[in-house]
C-alpha cells in the first residue's frame, strides 16, 4: 500500500516546469506521464541512450552464428550432394545467416524492450486516464522525507489543474 | 574427422568422380530410327501411369524417355531427325540444388536420383531442368484391373503430388550389384546391366555402362569424334553423350 | 472535406474519432465481413479442398509449365506486402511526419498480404501435408531441409519478415492499446490491459519504445529488400530463358514497393471514406504518395526497358525466343496492358490536380496493381513453357480452380483487414497527436 | 526379492502364466485374415516368391514371330523383352511387342464364354458353349449340310494351323478361308513369276551397301521390322564402312525419315522407276544374261520415263549407279505394292536385284528353301467368301480370331453377310466388331497363355522354329485355339475324336515335335526328346545357321516381264474431282488395328507425327496453305466409295498430291481403349484389286478433301519441330 501525489497539467510547459522544480527540490523519483513521447521530459529525468542497444547487438551476433551453424550442421548431418555443389556452400549459407541475423536481432530487441521498460506491468500503479488523452501528469511516491503538501504546492504553483493523492 | 577436415572435404565440388561407378549412356543418332520401342519399354519397366486422353491433351503425359522430332528443310528436301531425350543424369544438375527438402540429389553412382517419399511437390526441379525430363504426378493414376497385375514390384508406384524421372533403371543396377557381390566380384561387369530402353533398342543405338571403367564399351563410344552433349553450353555436365547423325548421299 | 476549410482536430477528438471506429460497429460492417468470409470460403477454400482431394491437376499446369498462377499470385501478394512495413520504416528513420497518420494500416496490409501469400505456398505444392519438411525441425530421420535451395531462402526470409512485421506493428500499437483500454469497460478492458502490457506512457516507457522502434525500423529495411530479392531468385537462380536475369532482384524489389505503395493508396481511400478519417488522412499524404509512385513507376519502366535491351543485345537464341514470345506471343496483350497500366498511366500523376484527387488516385492505384498482377503472371506463364528444347514447347492457361482461388485470395485479405480495423486503431493515435499543435501555453488558447 | 516366500512366488508364476496365456490368445484374435500373395492354386515347380523367372516364347503382335523372353514374378508377367538367342530379333523388341502385356491383362478381355440370349450376352460354361456349338455342327453334318458351316480364320501358322486345317478337312466343309490384311501377296506372286519361288525371301540388309527401298517401311511395319532394324543398326555403324539407304515413296515412312535420301515418285510409278534403274544397272551388270536384259529394258531409259516418274533422270542414274557399284539391295512394299500393279512393281524390283547381282548374295536377296507358301486369302477371295455366306445359306459361321468387319472395306460386304447368318461363333480374346455380331463368343487365350509353335516367315536365311509356351496361368476362363478345336471335335464326335486323339494342344504339339524329332534324329528316342524339348523351351528357339547362304542357284525367269505393264497403275475416281491419291499406311503403333486396344500404344506417340489417341489426315503444308487448312481442322475425305472426317496434320514429308492416313484406329468396339477413337481409312477404300493376286489395292483410291469448318485439336507430344538454330542435333547441325 503506497501513496503517491499526482499532479495533472493541461500544458506541456507547465508539466515540464513542475518536473524541473521538483527535481530542484531534491525529489528525484518522478514519474512523468504524457500522451506522446516528449524529449524534454526524458531530458529532465536525464535519460540518455538506452541499454536496449546491447540486446540488439548480442541478438544479431547470436543470429549470425546460429544461422551459419544451422545451415552447416544440417548439411553435414546427412550428406546429400546436389548439383556438384559443395556441401558447405558459402554463398547460399550467407543468405540464411543474413536472415537469421535479422530474426534474432528483432526478437532480442523485443526482449530488450520488455526488460528495460519493465513492461508488462499489470499491477496497479498511479495513473490517470487523461494522461493518455490530452493531459500530462507528474506523480511522486510518498516516503521518507517527502511532504505531500509541499510537493502538491510545488505542482499547483507550476500550474497543475488538479493535485490528488493516489493510493495503490 | 575434425570439423576443419570435414569443412575442407565438403568444400570440394562434384565429388561423384571418386566413387566406384559413374553410370553413363551414349545414344547413336545414326543408329536411332525413332521407333519408340524404348519408350514403351520404359513404360513397362518403371510402372509409368496411363494418364488418359484428357491429361495427354493437357501435356501431362509421363514418359521418362521421349523421342523428339526436328525437321530440316521443306518438301521435297524435308529431313526428319529423331533424338531420344531422357534424364541426362547431369553431374552438375540444375535440378538438384533448388529442392527445399533435398528430395533429389546426386547419389554415389553419379546418378541424379529422386526420392519419391521425400518429395513435397514444389516442382522447382522441373522448372530448373533445361531438358524437361522431370514429370509430375498431377493425379494419383489408376490401372484398370487386371492391368495392375503387370506392375513391376521392383519399382514403387508414385502418388499424386510427386515428381518423378528417369533413374537409369536403378533397380536393375542394384540387382546387378547384388549379383556381383554374391559372386565375390567387386564390380559389375560391362554390359551386365542394361536399362529397359537400352535392352529393347533393336538398332543398338543406346549403350549403357560405367564411365569409370576405361574398357567399357560406353567409355570408348564416349570418346567418339561424333560425340556431343545436348545443351552442354549450359555447363550441366550431362552423363549422356549423343553421337551425331552422319549426313550422306549416294 | 476540402483542405481550405480544414480544421485541425483537438487531442481529445483524436482519441474519440479513432476509438469510435473500433467501438461502434454498424450493420454495413457485418454485411461486408459476412460477404468476404463467404467469398473466401466458396472461392478459395472450396476449390482448394477439391484440389487437395484430386491433386494439383485440378489446376491448369502441365509438363512444361509446372508453375502457374499460384506462384505468380504468391509473388504478387509478397510484393503487395512490401511497402507497408518498408515504407513505414524508411519514413520513420527519415523522420517524415506525414507517415504517422497512414503507417498503421499500411503495416497491417503488409501483415495480411504476407499471410495470403503463405496460403498460396500451401495451395501450390503437390503434397501440402508434408510441407513442414521444409522447416528446419529436427526429426527422427535426421533429415534437414536443403539450405542451398532458393526456396529455403524464401522460407527463412518470409518467416523472418512475418515475425518482424508483426512485432513492428504490435510495438507501435501498444500506447494505442492503452488508449483503448482506458476508453473501454468489462471484457474488452481486461483484454486490452493485457495487450497494452499496462502501459502508462511514462517518460521511461516512451524512451525505451522510441529506441526499440528505431531498431526495428533499421532491421526491417534491409530485411524487406532481401525478402523480395530472394523471391526473385526463385526464378533468377534457374537457367530458364527470360528468368535468368541478374536484374531480377532489383526488378522485383522495385516492383514490390511499387505495387505496395499503390496498395496503400487504395487502402487509404477506403479507410478514409468508411472510417471517416478525413481529418487525419489528407491530401498531403496523397500528394506525397503520388510523387513516390511516379518515381517508382519510372524506375520500374527503366528496368523493363533494360531487360528487353540486354536480352536483345545478348541475342542468344534462347533469350530472343523467350522475348519474342513475351512481346508478340499469345500473352502479348497482357504484356502491353501491363506496360500501359504500370508505365504509362502513372505518368498522369505528374499533374498535381490528378495527384491530389482521391477518385483519380484510387483508379490509378488499382490499375497499377492489376498491371503488377499480370506482370507476375506473365513472368511465369510465358517463360516456363518455352525453355530450351523447342519440341517440348508447351502452353499454359489457368483453370477455373486457379482463377477462383485467385479471386478468393482477395476475399481472405479483405476478411483479415476487416477484423484488424476492429481490434487495432487503424490510425496511430499518439503519433497523430505528435503531428498536431503541441499543448503549450501560448500555442493553444484556453480551451472551452 | 529376499523376503518373498515360496507361495508368493508360485502366485507370481501363476499370474504370469495366465497373463502370458491371455496375451497369446489376444495376439491370435488380433491377427489379420490371411491374404494369398500367390495367385496360383498349384504353383509351378520353378516358382520362387520374390525371384523373377523368365520364360521364352514367341510374339504374335505382328506376323514377324520374334522370340521373346517374358519376366514373371509371383506368377505374373511383368515385362517382355527380346530373346537374345532368337535369330529374328536378337534381343531387340518393338513397341508393339513390348505392349503384349496389355493384351494379356487387358480389362476388356472376354472372360468366359458368352451366349447371346434375348439380345444380351449371358456368361455360360465352356461345356455348355462347346456342346451347343458341337450339337449344331454335328446335326448339319448328319443332314449332309456340312457346307452350311463356314470358317473364317486369321492366318494360323505353325502346327496349330495344321491342326486347324486337319480339323476343317475332317469336318468336310469347303467353305474355309484364312486371311491377313498385311499378307504380302504381291511379293509371293511376283517371286513365283520371276524365280518360281512363291515365298518370302530373306533380305540381308545388314551386309548391303546401298539399300534402295520402294515404299517398304522395313524399320517400321514391313514384314519383320525388328530384324531389319537390327540389320539397319549394323549397316549404319556396326561395320567398317557405313551403308547408305535410299527411299522412294510418296509419303515419308519411318524408314524414309531415316534414309540418307528420300524421293517421292508419282504414286504408282515405282514399277517404272525400278525398270529405269534396272536399265542403268544392266549396262554394267555382271550377270550372264545381262545383255539380253539391257535389250528388253531399252524402253525404260531414265531420260524417257523420268517424266512419268516425276524424278530427275540424273538422280535416277545416280542412285542406280550407286546401286550397281556397291552391294545393292532393292526392296518393295507398302504403297508401292498396294497399287493395282503391285506384282509388276515387285517383278521390276526383282529384275533390278537380279541385274545388280543381289540374288543369293550375302547382302542381297536369299531365298529360304523351305519358306511356307501363303495360305492367306486375297481380297477377291474374301469378297467371294462373304458372297457365299448368303448364297449357300450358311447356318454356322465360325470366326477364328478374325475381325473381317473391321479389317476389310465396306465393299467386301461382310457386316451385311454376317447379319444374315443364323448362328455366328466368334473365337476371340476381345469383343471386337465381328465378335459383337456373334451369337456365341468363345474367349481365346492370348499368345502369352497358349501353346503353339512358329517358324518365322520371312525366315532369316535358314530354317528356324520356336515353341510358344504359356508364361503365366490363364488370367481368365479362356482356352487356346488348339484346345478349342480339340474340344469341339470331341463334341462333334463320329470319326473326329479318333482322328484328333489329343486331349490338349500341348500334348498335340509335343506329339508332332516328337515325330519330327525322331524323323530328323535317327538315334533319337523318347528320353532324348525330353531333353531336346526342354532345351528348346528354355532356349525358345531351335535351328542352325548353314555354312553358306542358300538360294544362290535361283535365277531370273527370262520371260518374267513378258506381258507385264510397268506403267502407272489404275486409280478409282477421276483426277479432276478427286485430286488426291489416298494412301492408308500401317501404323507403327496400331498396325492394322489389332493393337489398338493397348493403352500403352495409344499413349505412345506416333514416331513421325507424335500424335496419340486418334487418327489424322496427313497433307503437304503447301497443299494445306493452298486450301487454307490449318493443323487440327476437321477435314472431310471423300472417295467414290465413302467419306470420313478426321483432323488435318501438316506433314512436310508427303507429296502435295497425296493424302495419307494411318490405319488401326476407328474401332466401334474392341474395348475401352480403342472404342470410338479416330476413324479407319479402310472404310472408304474402293474395291480395286491387284489384277494378278486379287489383293486389295489400298493405295489406288482417289479422294477429294474439304474443310468441315469444325476443329479437332490433335493430341501430340511435339511443340515446335524446328531446332530454331539451336545445336540440339549436334555442333553445327544447323537447321532452323
Amino acid at each position: 500500500m503506497t501513496t503517491s501525489v499526482m499532479g495533472l497539467f493541461d500544458y506541456e510547459d507547465d508539466f515540464l516546469a513542475a518536473a524541473r522544480k521538483l527535481k530542484d527540490a531534491g525529489i528525484s523519483d518522478l514519474t512523468l506521464m504524457s500522451p506522446i513521447p516528449l524529449h524534454d521530459a526524458e531530458k529532465v529525468l536525464g535519460l540518455g541512450s538506452s541499454a536496449i542497444r546491447r540486446f540488439y547487438l548480442i541478438g544479431a551476433i547470436i543470429g549470425a552464428v546460429s544461422g551459419f551453424a544451422l545451415a552447416t550442421f544440417s548439411a553435414l548431418s546427412f550428406i546429400l550432394p546436389t548439383g556438384g555443389r559443395a556441401i558447405i556452400a558459402i554463398p547460399p549459407f550467407l543468405v540464411i545467416t543474413y536472415e537469421l541475423t535479422i530474426l534474432f536481432g528483432v526478437i532480442a530487441t523485443l526482449i530488450g524492450f520488455h526488460v528495460v521498460s519493465g513492461l508488462p506491468a499489470w499491477r496497479d500503479k498511479p495513473y490517470d486516464e487523461q494522461t493518455n488523452v490530452n493531459q500530462f501528469s507528474v506523480s511522486v511516491e510518498l516516503g521518507e522525507g517527502k511532504d505531500a503538501d509541499r510537493i502538491g504546492q510545488i505542482m499547483s504553483s507550476a500550474g497543475a489543474v488538479n493535485v490528488k493523492q493516489v493510493e495503490v | 574427422m575434425s570439423i576443419v577436415e570435414k569443412y575442407k572435404k565438403y568444400r570440394k565440388a562434384g565429388y561423384f568422380d571418386k566413387f566406384d561407378y559413374h553410370w553413363g549412356m551414349t545414344i547413336d543418332l545414326d543408329r536411332c530410327t525413332g521407333c519408340e520401342a524404348c519408350v514403351v519399354a520404359c513404360t513397362a519397366e518403371n510402372n509409368l501411369p496411363i494418364v488418359g486422353e484428357e491429361n495427354y491433351r493437357l501435356k501431362r503425359e509421363i514418359k521418362w524417355l521421349r523421342i523428339e522430332r526436328y525437321w530440316d528443310g521443306d518438301y521435297p528436301d524435308a529431313k526428319l531427325n529423331f533424338i531420344p531425350i531422357l534424364c541426362q543424369q547431369c553431374d552438375q544438375a540444375p535440378c538438384e540444388t533448388p529442392c527445399p527438402v533435398g528430395a533429389t540429389y546426386h547419389n554415389q553412382d553419379g546418378l541424379n536420383t529422386q526420392i519419391y517419399n521425400r518429395c513435397i511437390g514444389t516442382r522447382t526441379c522441373a522448372v530448373y531442368c533445361p531438358y524437361e525430363v522431370r514429370y509430375f504426378n498431377w493425379f494419383t493414376y489408376k490401372w484398370d484391373a487386371p492391368l495392375e497385375q503387370q506392375l513391376n514390384p521392383d519399382v514403387s508406384v508414385r502418388e499424386k503430388g510427386v515428381m518423378e524421372k528417369c533413374t537409369f533403371c536403378i533397380q536393375r543396377i542394384r540387382d546387378a550389384k547384388d549379383t556381383a557381390k554374391d559372386e565375390d566380384r567387386r564390380r559389375v561387369r560391362d554390359g551386365e546391366v542394361k536399362p529397359a530402353c537400352v535392352q529393347s533398342c533393336a538398332t543398338e543405338a543406346l549403350v549403357f555402362g560405367d564411365l569409370n571403367d576405361p574398357d567399357a564399351k560406353v567409355s570408348k563410344l564416349y570418346k567418339d569424334k561424333r560425340g556431343y552433349k545436348v545443351l552442354e553450353e549450359l555447363n550441366t555436365a550431362p552423363s549422356v553423350v549423343y553421337l551425331k547423325k552422319v549426313k550422306a548421299h549416294v | 472535406m476540402s483542405e481550405a476549410t480544414y480544421q485541425e482536430p483537438r487531442w481529445d477528438e483524436v482519441n474519440r474519432d479513432v476509438l469510435a471506429t473500433m467501438l461502434n460497429t454498424g450493420p454495413r460492417y457485418w454485411w461486408l465481413l459476412g460477404i468476404s468470409i463467404t467469398v473466401a470460403l466458396v472461392c478459395f477454400f472450396g476449390p482448394w479442398a477439391y484440389q487437395l482431394y484430386v491433386g494439383v491437376g485440378a489446376a491448369g499446369m502441365n509438363r512444361s509449365a509446372v508453375w502457374g498462377t499460384y506462384l505468380s499470385n504468391f509473388i504478387f501478394w509478397i510484393g503487395l506486402s512490401h511497402s507497408g512495413t518498408l515504407l513505414s520504416a524508411v519514413l520513420h528513420i527519415t523522420q517524415s511526419d506525414w507517415r504517422k497518420a497512414i503507417y498503421r494500416s499500411a503495416e497491417a496490409m503488409t501483415l495480411f498480404s504476407l499471410m495470403t501469400a503463405a496460403f498460396f505456398v500451401m495451395v501450390h505444392v503437390g503434397r501440402v501435408w508434408f510441407v513442414h519438411w521444409s522447416a528446419p525441425i529436427p526429426n527422427e530421420m535426421d533429415l534437414w531441409p536443403n539450405f542451398r535451395s532458393p526456396l529455403m531462402f524464401d522460407v527463412m526470409a518470409i518467416t523472418t519478415y512475418l515475425t518482424a512485421s508483426s512485432i513492428f506493428i504490435y510495438m507501435g500499437s501498444v500506447p494505442d492499446f492503452a488508449a483503448v483500454r482506458d476508453a473501454s469497460t468489462g471484457m474488452r478492458r481486461r483484454l486490452y490491459t493485457i495487450f497494452s502490457f499496462g502501459w502508462r506512457g511514462t517518460a521511461k516507457e516512451w524512451h525505451t519504445l522510441g529506441w526499440a522502434y528505431t531498431f526495428f525500423a533499421v532491421f526491417v529495411i534491409p530485411l524487406a529488400v532481401s525478402v523480395h530479392s530472394i523471391v526473385s531468385w526463385d526464378f533468377a537462380m534457374s537457367i530458364v530463358p527470360g528468368l535468368h536475369h541478374t536484374i531480377f532482384a532489383p526488378y522485383f524489389v522495385c516492383g514490390a514497393i511499387y505495387s505496395g505503395t499503390a496498395g496503400i493508396v487504395t487502402v487509404m481511400f477506403i479507410i478514409r471514406k468508411y472510417l471517416n478519417f478525413e481529418r487525419y488522412i489528407r491530401e498531403i499524404h496523397l500528394d506525397n504518395l503520388g510523387k513516390l509512385l511516379v518515381v517508382l513507376s519510372l524506375i520500374w519502366t527503366y528496368i523493363n526497358i533494360m531487360e528487353v535491351f540486354t536480352t536483345w543485345y545478348g541475342g542468344s537464341s534462347f533469350e530472343m525466343e523467350a522475348l519474342k514470345w513475351r512481346l508478340t506471343g499469345f500473352y502479348a496483350p497482357l504484356y502491353w496492358e501491363m506496360i500501359l497500366f504500370c508505365a504509362a498511366v502513372p505518368l498522369l500523376m505528374l499533374s498535381k490536380k490528378i495527384r491530389c484527387n482521391w477518385k483519380y488516385m484510387l483508379i490509378i492505384s488499382i490499375l497499377i496493381n492489376i498491371g503488377m498482377l499480370t506482370e507476375r503472371f506473365i513472368i511465369v506463364a510465358t517463360s516456363l513453357p518455352r525453355k530450351f528444347l523447342p519440341d517440348s514447347y508447351g502452353f499454359y492457361f489457368p483453370s477455373g480452380v486457379e482463377i477462383s482461388i485467385t479471386i478468393g485470395s482477395f476475399a481472405i485479405f479483405t476478411t483479415l483487414f476487416l477484423i484488424f480495423v476492429k481490434w487495432v486503431p487503424s490510425v496511430s493515435i499518439y503519433e497523430v497527436k505528435e503531428t498536431l499543435k503541441p499543448l503549450k501555453r501560448g500555442s493553444v488558447e484556453a480551451r472551452s | 526379492m529376499s523376503d518373498i516366500n515360496r507361495r508368493d512366488f508360485l502366485k507370481f508364476v501363476g499370474a504370469g502364466g495366465v497373463g502370458a496365456g491371455a496375451g497369446f490368445y489376444l495376439a491370435d484374435a488380433s491377427k489379420k485374415t490371411v491374404e494369398y500373395l500367390i495367385p496360383q492354386v498349384v504353383p509351378p515347380e520353378d516358382y520362387v516368391p520374390g525371384v523373377a523367372s523368365w520364360y521364352n516364347t514367341v510374339c504374335t503382335q505382328c506376323d514377324a514371330a520374334c522370340g521373346i523372353s517374358v519376366r514373371t514374378k509371383e506368377g505374373r508377367a511383368k515385362k517382355i523383352e527380346g530373346n537374345a538367342n532368337h535369330p529374328v530379333n536378337q534381343g531387340g523388341l518393338c513397341a508393339r511387342g513390348q505392349a503384349g502385356l496389355n493384351a494379356l491383362y487387358n480389362p476388356d478381355r472376354v472372360r468366359t464364354p458368352l451366349l447371346l440370349e434375348g439380345g444380351r450376352y449371358r456368361e455360360i460354361s465352356w461345356d455348355r458353349a462347346l456342346t451347343e456349338l458341337g450339337r449344331r455342327i454335328s446335326s448339319l453334318r448328319i443332314q449332309n449340310q456340312i457346307d452350311k458351316v463356314s470358317v473364317l480364320s486369321n492366318t494360323q501358322s505353325g502346327h496349330i494351323g495344321e491342326l486347324l486345317d486337319r480339323f476343317i478337312q475332317l469336318l468336310g466343309t469347303d467353305h474355309y478361308a484364312q486371311y491377313s490384311v498385311t499378307a504380302p501377296h504381291a511379293i509371293q506372286e511376283a517371286n513365283r513369276i520371276s524365280f518360281g519361288e512363291p515365298t518370302l525371301p530373306y533380305y540381308d540388309i545388314a551386309n548391303a551397301d546401298v539399300v534402295v527401298s520402294f515404299g517398304a517401311d522395313y524399320l517400321g511395319t514391313w514384314l519383320s521390322p525388328v530384324h531389319y532394324s537390327k540389320a539397319y543398326g549394323k549397316l549404319r555403324q556396326g561395320r567398317d564402312h557405313r551403308g547408305t539407304t535410299v527411299q522412294f515413296e510418296s509419303r515419308m515412312s519411318l524408314t524414309g525419315a531415316n534414309a540418307d535420301e528420300w524421293h517421292a515418285p508419282n504414286p504408282g510409278s515405282e514399277g517404272l522407276l525400278a525398270m529405269a534403274m534396272a536399265n542403268v544397272v544392266s549396262r554394267s551388270s555382271a550377270v550372264a544374261d545381262a545383255g539380253a536384259w539391257s535389250q528388253s529394258l531399252s524402253a525404260y531409259a531414265p531420260s524417257r520415263v523420268a517424266e512419268q516418274i516425276g524424278i530427275d533422270a540424273d538422280k535416277i542414274e545416280a542412285v542406280a549407279n550407286a546401286f550397281a557399284s556397291g552391294n545393292g539391295l532393292a526392296l518393295a512394299g507398302g504403297s508401292a505394292l498396294a497399287g493395282t500393279n503391285g506384282v509388276a512393281v515387285q517383278v521390276a524390283v526383282n529384275v533390278l536385284n537380279y541385274l545388280g547381282g543381289a540374288i543369293g548374295r550375302e547382302g542381297g536377296v536369299i531365298f529360304n528353301s523351305d519358306g511356307p507358301a501363303s495360305k492367306a486369302a486375297s481380297f477377291a477371295q474374301l469378297t467371294e467368301f462373304a458372297q457365299q455366306l448368303g448364297d449357300r445359306g450358311t447356318e454356322v459361321l465360325m470366326l477364328l480370331d478374325a475381325n473381317p468387319v473391321y479389317d476389310l472395306p465396306q465393299s467386301a460386304g461382310f457386316s451385311a453377310a454376317i447379319e444374315n447368318v443364323p448362328f455366328v461363333v466368334s473365337v476371340n480374346s476381345f469383343l471386337d466388331e465381328s465378335s459383337a455380331m456373334a451369337d456365341l463368343v468363345l474367349p481365346l487365350d492370348t499368345y502369352l497363355e497358349a501353346w503353339s509353335d512358329a517358324s518365322p516367315n520371312p525366315g532369316v536365311g535358314f530354317s528356324v522354329s520356336s515353341i510358344a509356351q504359356p508364361v503365366v496361368q490363364r488370367v481368365f476362363d479362356t482356352k487356346s485355339l488348339g484346345d478349342i478345336v480339340l474340344g469341339l471335335s470331341a463334341q462333334i464326335g463320329s470319326e473326329l475324336p479318333i482322328e484328333l486323339p489329343w486331349t490338349s494342344a500341348e500334348e498335340y504339339l509335343r506329339g508332332v515335335w516328337l515325330d519330327n524329332y525322331l524323323a530328323a534324329e535317327p538315334g533319337g528316342n523318347e528320353k532324348s526328346f525330353e531333353t531336346f524339348w526342354r532345351s528348346v523351351l528354355s532356349a525358345g528357339v531351335v535351328g542352325q545357321r548353314p555354312a553358306s547362304v542358300g538360294g544362290a542357284n535361283v535365277s531370273l525367269n527370262s520371260s518374267a516381264t513378258s506381258g507385264m505393264d510397268f506403267g502407272v497403275g489404275d486409280f478409282s475416281g477421276s483426277e479432276s474431282e478427286r485430286p488426291f491419291v489416298f494412301q492408308p499406311y500401317e501404323s507403327v503403333m496400331m498396325g492394322v488395328g489389332r493393337t489398338a486396344n493397348s493403352p500403352w500404344l495409344q499413349e505412345t506417340p506416333d514416331p513421325l507425327t507424335s500424335i496419340v489417341y486418334g487418327s489424322w489426315v496427313e497433307l503437304n503444308p503447301a497443299t494445306a496453305k493452298e486450301l487454307g487448312i490449318r493443323e487440327g481442322d476437321l477435314l472431310e475425305v471423300a472417295s467414290d466409295s465413302g467419306t470420313l472426317t478426321a483432323p488435318a496434320f501438316l506433314y512436310p514429308g508427303i507429296r502435295p498430291d497425296v493424302i495419307a492416313m494411318p490405319m488401326g484406329q476407328g474401332h466401334t468396339e474392341y474395348g475401352r481403349y480403342a472404342k470410338d477413337r479416330g476413324v479407319s481409312p479402310t472404310r472408304i477404300l474402293s474395291d480395286l484389286t491387284d489384277s494378278r493376286t486379287g489383293a486389295l489395292a489400298t493405295a489406288a483410291t482417289r479422294v477429294s478433301i474439304s474443310k468441315t469448318g469444325e476443329r479437332h485439336g490433335l493430341i501430340k507430344n511435339d511443340g515446335i519441330t524446328r531446332t530454331l538454330g539451336r545445336q540440339i542435333l549436334g555442333p553445327h547441325s544447323g537447321g532452323h
